[in-house]
C-alpha cells in the first residue's frame, strides 16, 4: 500500500496498461512533450514515444472523432480533452457518434475508446473555464460516464475502463489531481458499474460524487461532533447509475443530501432525487435536499465564485435541514 | 477496367444500382422504407470506379448517400432492402436505415448521417490503421457541401501532420441539398481547399468509372505509402437531394443536359465501340439486374422483423 | 381568430415582426431558396431578399457563432439550425459564448440572439436525427429555452423572443408544424417566462410541454371516458422554468405524471419531479410518476422506434399508476 | 507612425506593455491576479501596430492573450489591473479576469478563452456590420495554434462568401502552448491557409510596429471595400505561455535570439537613429511609464470588491 495522488493514480494505472497491451495509445493536446497540462501523462512520450503519445493541434472535433475512429478498427485508444468546457467541441463526435455508432450499425463493430477530461470549478477560470457538465453527458444511453473522487477509485476504474469495450467518459477534476489516499501495490480494477459507501452513518444519507464527496466527508467530521451521523454514498459512475447502495442507506436514515458541483438545474440531483422518491417513497421523512452550484455563470472573482459552489457549509446547513435542526 | 470481363461486370454495377435506387423511390412511395432517403442515381460511376480500385487492404466510409458504395463494396441487394425496410436481415438489422448502410467485413464503414462526420471518424480509421501498422488504407467519401464543415479542417490537417493512410473523395454534385457549391464555398474548384494542407490533389470526371477507378488507385497507393491524398470528383445527382425535394434551386435544363450524359449511357457507348458486348447483350445484362432486384425485395419483403428486445440489444458491447 | 398550423404561426411571426423592425434578419441552411427544410420560411427569399434571409454554408458552429457576434453588435438574427441533433456541433457556441458572453463581459452589451431548431423523433430518422435535447440547453442559465406547443404560442412567443433582448434557444418539434389551433388576427405576444393550464381537471396532474402536450391531451380524453380527470400544465419553456401552475395543481389533484419526449434519465422530467417534491411534500398521495423516451438511442425501424416513444397509451398506465387503479 | 510624436508615442505604447504585463507577472506570484494569465511580452509590436492603424469605424477582438490589445485600444491600465484582481472598477466587474478583458465603447470586443471562438464571432460582428450598413470592420486575432480548429474554416469560409469587413490576423509566435506551428499544422506558413478560401494575404514583420501598423491599414481598407483579407504576423512570445509553463518544447537559446531584437529594441534604435529622441529622453519615457503603472496598480488596489449582489446581476438583459 502505498500513499499516492490522483494524479498519480492515474498516471499509474495508464502506464501499466500500456505496458501490458499495445493496442491502448494516448492523444491529446499538450500530453507528449509538455507532458500533459495537468502532468498526468509526464514521462510518458519520453518512453512510450510519439506513437503512442501523440500530441494533436487544437481541434477538439477531430481528437475525438479520431479517437472513435482508431478504435472502431481496434485500437485503445485514450483521448484526452484537456477540460471539459472544451469538450463542447467535440459534443457531436461523443453524443452522435462514440453513444451511437454500435447501435446504428447494428453491433457490427464495438468503439472502446475513452476520452478523459478534468472539469470543475474554484479556479477563478472565468464561466467557460469553470464547469461540471456531468449531466449532460450521463443524459446518454451508449455512454459510459465515471466520476472517481479517489485515487484509490481513479486508477482502479481506469484500469477497468481500459480493459472493456465501451465509449468511456472518463471525468476527473483539476481540483482533484492532489488528493491522495491509499492504494494497493499490486493491480487491481475498479467495477464501473458500482457506487460506494464512503462514510458510514445512521441520520443522513449523503449521496455526492467527484469533489463534492471530498466536501461532504469534511461536513460529515463536523456534523458528527455535533451528534449527527452521515452516511455517504460515492456514486463513482453515473451511467450505468448504481443507486441500490444509496436506496438502502435512505431506508434506514429516511433523510437524504445530493451534493454536486454542477448547475442546480437539470443536473445530477435531479435524477438522483426523483429516483430515491419513486423508490423509497414509503421511507420519507423530510424532502430531499439537493446542493450544487448556484444558478449562475462562474465568475472570475474569486469570492463571488466561492459563494456559488458548494462547500462545507452549505452542506453542512443542507444537512441540517433534512434534520428539522 | 481492362478486360472484357471487367468492362460488363462494370456496366452490370452501374444498372445495377440505378435499378436498385428506383426501386427504393418506389418502396419509399409505397411506405415500404421510412425516414429519409438519398438516391445515388447519376453518381453511380463513381460507386463503381472505388470499388473497382480497391484491395482487400482497402476500406471505404462515406455519408447517407451510400447505397450505391454499399453494392460495389459487395453488400447484397437483399440485405440492403432489408434493411431499408427495417428487417432483421439489413446489414444493421434494420437498426440503421437507408443513411447507416455498413458492413465491416466487407470494409465498409458506414453510411453516417451527419455532415461531415466521416471525416474525423476517417481520420480516426487511418490512425487505428497506421498504429496497428496492417497497412491498410481509408478512402473517406464526401459531398460538396460537407466540405464546409469544420471537421473537413480539422481532419484533413490531422492527416497531413500524421501523414495518415487516407484518400479524401469529395463528390461534387454542384450542389448541398439546394445550395449550389458557389453559394456555399469560398473555392468552387474544390480541389484547391486540399492546398491549405498540402495534400497532392486531382480533378477526376465522376461520370467515367475508370477515370475515377484510375484516379483511386492511384490516390490509394500514395496514401498507403506516403500520407493523405485528396480527389475531387464531378459528378451530378439526377434526382432531388432527398425523397419530397422541391428543387426550386436548379433548372430542369440543367439536369437534362447531365442526363443525356450519365455515367450508363457513356459506358454504354465504350463498350459498343470496344465492341466487347452488342445491345442485346447488354438487355440481358438489364434483365439479370431486374431479376436480381425482384429478387432481392422479396427477401426483404420476406425477412421478419427484429424482435422487440433488439430495442436493448447493441447498446454497450 | 383563424386556425392555422404552427408551421404557419412561426412564419406569420417571423414575417410580421421583419416587416417591423428591419435589425431582424433570418440565417441557416437551406432557408432561403429552399424555403427551409420545413417550410417555415417558405417565401421569405423572394419577399425580403438575400440580405435579410440567408442561405449559409453547412457549418452550425459559425452559423451559431455568426449569429451571436451578429447580435452582439445591435443586430437581430434568427438563426436556424436544421434540427437540434445539429446543435450539437454548436455547443461551444451556445454554451460557452450565447449563455455567457454577457456575464463574462460585466454587462457591456446583450446577445438578442435566437436559434430556432426543430427535434424530436417518431419518424424512422435514426439515431442521429431522432433527439430530443431540450434538457441540455435548459441547464445553462444565461439561455432561454422555450418549448411551445400550439400555434397559439409558437406565435406568441417567436414575437415575444423578437422583442427582448437575450438568447433563445426555440425549440420546435418536426411533427408538431402540421398541428393546427386558433389564433387572433391581430398582434399578441405569449410570454416566455409562464408555464399554461391546458386542461383543466381535478385527479391528477399532468406537467409536459411540446409534442407530449398532444399525447396527454388525447390521453386525457380517453381517461375522462374512464372517469379520470386530468389537469394538464403545459411547460411551455424550460428556462426560466414556472412550476407555480403546477404545484398549485399538484396541490389540488395530489399525484402527478411528467410526460417529455427525451431520454430518461437527467432529462426534463427529473427536474420537475424533484421540484415537486421539493415544494409539494405535504401533499404527496403517491410518487410522482415520469414519462420519457426508453433508455436506448432510437432506432430505424418503424415498431421498434414507436416502442420506445411516449404515447398515449403509456401516459394512461402511468395516469393510471398514480391513481392506484 | 510617421511623426516623432507618433514614434514618442508608440515607443511608449511598447514599453506601457511590456511593464504592465511584468508587474501581472508580479501580482500573480502574490496571489492578487488569479486564474490562468498569459503575458503578451514580447508581441507587444503587433497590438500598438493594430491599434494605431484603426480608426473610429475599426474594431478588434482577440483571444485570452489580450492585455496588450486591451492597452492599445485605450483601456485605462487602473481598469486592466482592477480587472485582473477581480475588482468591480475592472471593466468587466471583475467578472471576466484577465482572459477577458473587453470595452466595447473602446471598440474592443474581448478577450475569449476558448481557443478559435472569437473567429465565428468576428464573422458574426462583421456580419452584423454589414447588415446594419455601418461601414464598420472587425479585425479578428487570432493565434498560430488556433489556425488548426474547426471554427477557423467555417469562419474564413463564410467570411468570403458573405464578403465580410474583416481581418483575419493571425499572431505567429511559433508555439500553441508547447506545441511548435509544424508540428500542428501541415503548412508551416501559415498565411497559404487563406489560399482555400481565395482571401488575399499577406506576411508582416510583427517584431515592427509600423510593418503592422501598414499592413493593417491596408487589410482593413480591403476590408471595408472589398471583402475580407489575411495576415500573418511572425512574433514570438519571450516567457511561458502562461503562468507556470515548464517550457520543456524550446532552447534557451531561441529565445535569447528573439529577445535581443525585441520590438522595444528595435524601435529604441529606430528613434535614435533618426533623431527623434536622446537615450535620457527614452529613459524618461520609462519614468512615466513605471509611474503610470504603479499608479494603476494603485487604483485597481483601492478599488473595492464587488458587491456578493453582482453574482446574479448580468445574466439575463
Ligand atoms: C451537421 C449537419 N448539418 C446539416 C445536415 C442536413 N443535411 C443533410 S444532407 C445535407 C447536404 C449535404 O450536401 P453534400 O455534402 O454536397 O452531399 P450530397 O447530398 O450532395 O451528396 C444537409 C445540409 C446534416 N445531416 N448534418
Ligand atoms: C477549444 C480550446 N482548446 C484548448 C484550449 C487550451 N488552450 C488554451 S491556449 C492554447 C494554445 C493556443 O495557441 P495559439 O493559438 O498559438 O495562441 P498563443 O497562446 O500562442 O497566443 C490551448 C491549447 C482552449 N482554451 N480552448
Ligand atoms: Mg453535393
Ligand atoms: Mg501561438
Amino acid at each position: 500500500m502505498a500513499r499516492i495522488t490522483i494524479r498519480e493514480a492515474l498516471s499509474q494505472a495508464l502506464w501499466e496498461e500500456m505496458e501490458a497491451n499495445e493496442k491502448i495509445f494516448l492523444m491529446g493536446e499538450e500530453i507528449g512533450v509538455w507532458g500533459g497540462t495537468y502532468a498526468v501523462t509526464r514521462g510518458f512520450y519520453d518512453h512510450f514515444g510519439p506513437d503512442r503519445v501523440r500530441d494533436t493541434p487544437i481541434a477538439e472535433g477531430v481528437i475525438a472523432g479520431a479517437a472513435i475512429g482508431a478504435a472502431m478498427v481496434g485500437a485503445r485508444p485514450v483521448a484526452e480533452i484537456m477540460t471539459v468546457n472544451f469538450a463542447l467541441l467535440a459534443m457531436d463526435m461523443i453524443v452522435n457518434h462514440a453513444a451511437k455508432l454500435r447501435y446504428m450499425f447494428g453491433g457490427q463493430f464495438k468503439v472502446p475508446v475513452i476520452i478523459r477530461t478534468p472539469g470543475g470549478g474554484g479556479r477563478q477560470l472565468g464561466a467557460t473555464h469553470s464547469q461540471t457538465l456531468d449531466a449532460l453527458f450521463a443524459h446518454f444511453p451508449g455512454l459510459r460516464v465515471v466520476t472517481p473522487a479517489t485515487a484509490y477509485d481513479s486508477k482502479g476504474m481506469m484500469k477497468a475502463a481500459l480493459r472493456q469495450d465501451d465509449p468511456v467518459m472518463f471525468m476527473e477534476n483539476a481540483l482533484l489531481y492532489q488528493k491522495r489516499d491509499e492504494v494497493p501495490d499490486g493491480d487491481y480494477v475498479v467495477s464501473l458499474e458500482k457506487s460506494d459507501i464512503k462514510r458510514e452513518g445512521t441520520d443522513v444519507t449523503i449521496v455526492t460524487y467527484s469533489r463534492m464527496l471530498h466536501e461532504s466527508l469534511a461536513a460529515a467530521k463536523k456534523l458528527a461532533k455535533e451528534g449527527i451521523s452521515c452516511e455517504i454514498v460515492d456514486l463513482r459512475c453515473l451511467r450505468p447509475l448504481d443507486l441500490e447502495p444509496a436506496f438502502e442507506s435512505f431506508k434506514k436514515t429516511n433523510r437524504a443530501v445530493i451534493v454536486e458541483e454542477g448547475y442546480p438545474q437539470f443536473g445530477v440531483g435531479a435524477e438522483i432525487s426523483a429516483r430515491i422518491y419513486e423508490e423509497c417513497f414509503d421511507y420519507l421523512d423530510a424532502p430531499v435536499k439537493r446542493v450544487a452550484q448556484l444558478d449562475v455563470p462562474l465568475p472570475y472573482n474569486r469570492a463571488l465564485e466561492q459563494s456559488a459552489i458548494p462547500n462545507v457549509d452549505t452542506i453542512i446547513k443542507a444537512v441540517k435541514e433534512v434534520m428539522y435542526v | 477496367m481492362r478486360t472484357k470481363a471487367e468492362y460488363l461486370k462494370g456496366y452490370k454495377d452501374l444498372v445495377a444500382i440505378r435499378r436498385l435506387e428506383e426501386k427504393c423511390a418506389e418502396l419509399y412511395q409505397l411506405g415500404q422504407i421510412g425516414g429519409f432517403l438519398h438516391l445515388y442515381i447519376g453518381q453511380e460511376a463513381v460507386a463503381v470506379g472505388i470499388s473497382n480500385a480497391l484491395t482487400e487492404k482497402d476500406h471505404v466510409i462515406t455519408a447517407y448517400r451510400d447505397h450505391g458504395i454499399a453494392y460495389t463494396q459487395g453488400m447484397d441487394p437483399g440485405v440492403i432492402f432489408a434493411e431499408l425496410t427495417g428487417k432483421i436481415d439489413g446489414c444493421s438489422k434494420g437498426k440503421g436505415g437507408s443513411m447507416h448502410l455498413a458492413d465491416t467485413s466487407l470494409n465498409f464503414w458506414g453510411g453516417h448521417a451527419i455532415v461531415g462526420a466521416q471525416m474525423p471518424l476517417a481520420a480516426g480509421i487511418a490512425t487505428g490503421f497506421q498504429y496497428l501498422k496492417n497497412d491498410n488504407v481509408i478512402v473517406c467519401m464526401m459531398g460538396d457541401g460537407a466540405t464546409n464543415i469544420g471537421y473537413f479542417h480539422e481532419a484533413l490537417n490531422l492527416s497531413k501532420v500524421w501523414n495518415l493512410p487516407v484518400v479524401w473523395l469529395v463528390e461534387n454534385n454542384r450542389y448541398g441539398m439546394g445550395t449550389a457549391v458557389e453559394r456555399a464555398s469560398a473555392v468552387t474548384d474544390i480541389q484547391l481547399k486540399a492546398r491549405g494542407y498540402k495534400i497532392p490533389s486531382e480533378e477526376v470526371d465522376g461520370m467515367s468509372v475508370n477515370a475515377v477507378e484510375k484516379a483511386v488507385k492511384k490516390a490509394v497507393k500514395h496514401a498507403r505509402e506516403t500520407g493523405p491524398f485528396f480527389l475531387e470528383v464531378m459528378t451530378y445527382r439526377f434526382h432531388g437531394h432527398s425523397m419530397g425535394d422541391p428543387e426550386r434551386y436548379r433548372e430542369a435544363e440543367e439536369i437534362k443536359r447531365f442526363r443525356k450524359e450519365g455515367p450508363i449511357g457513356i459506358l454504354h457507348a465504350e463498350i459498343l465501340e470496344k465492341k466487347y458486348a452488342t445491345e442485346a447483350d447488354l438487355d440481358k445484362i438489364h434483365d439479370e439486374v431486374d431479376e436480381m432486384i425482384a429478387a432481392a425485395v422479396e427477401f426483404a419483403a420476406n425477412s421478419p422483423e427484429p424482435d422487440p428486445s433488439e430495442l436493448w440489444t447493441d447498446i454497450y458491447a
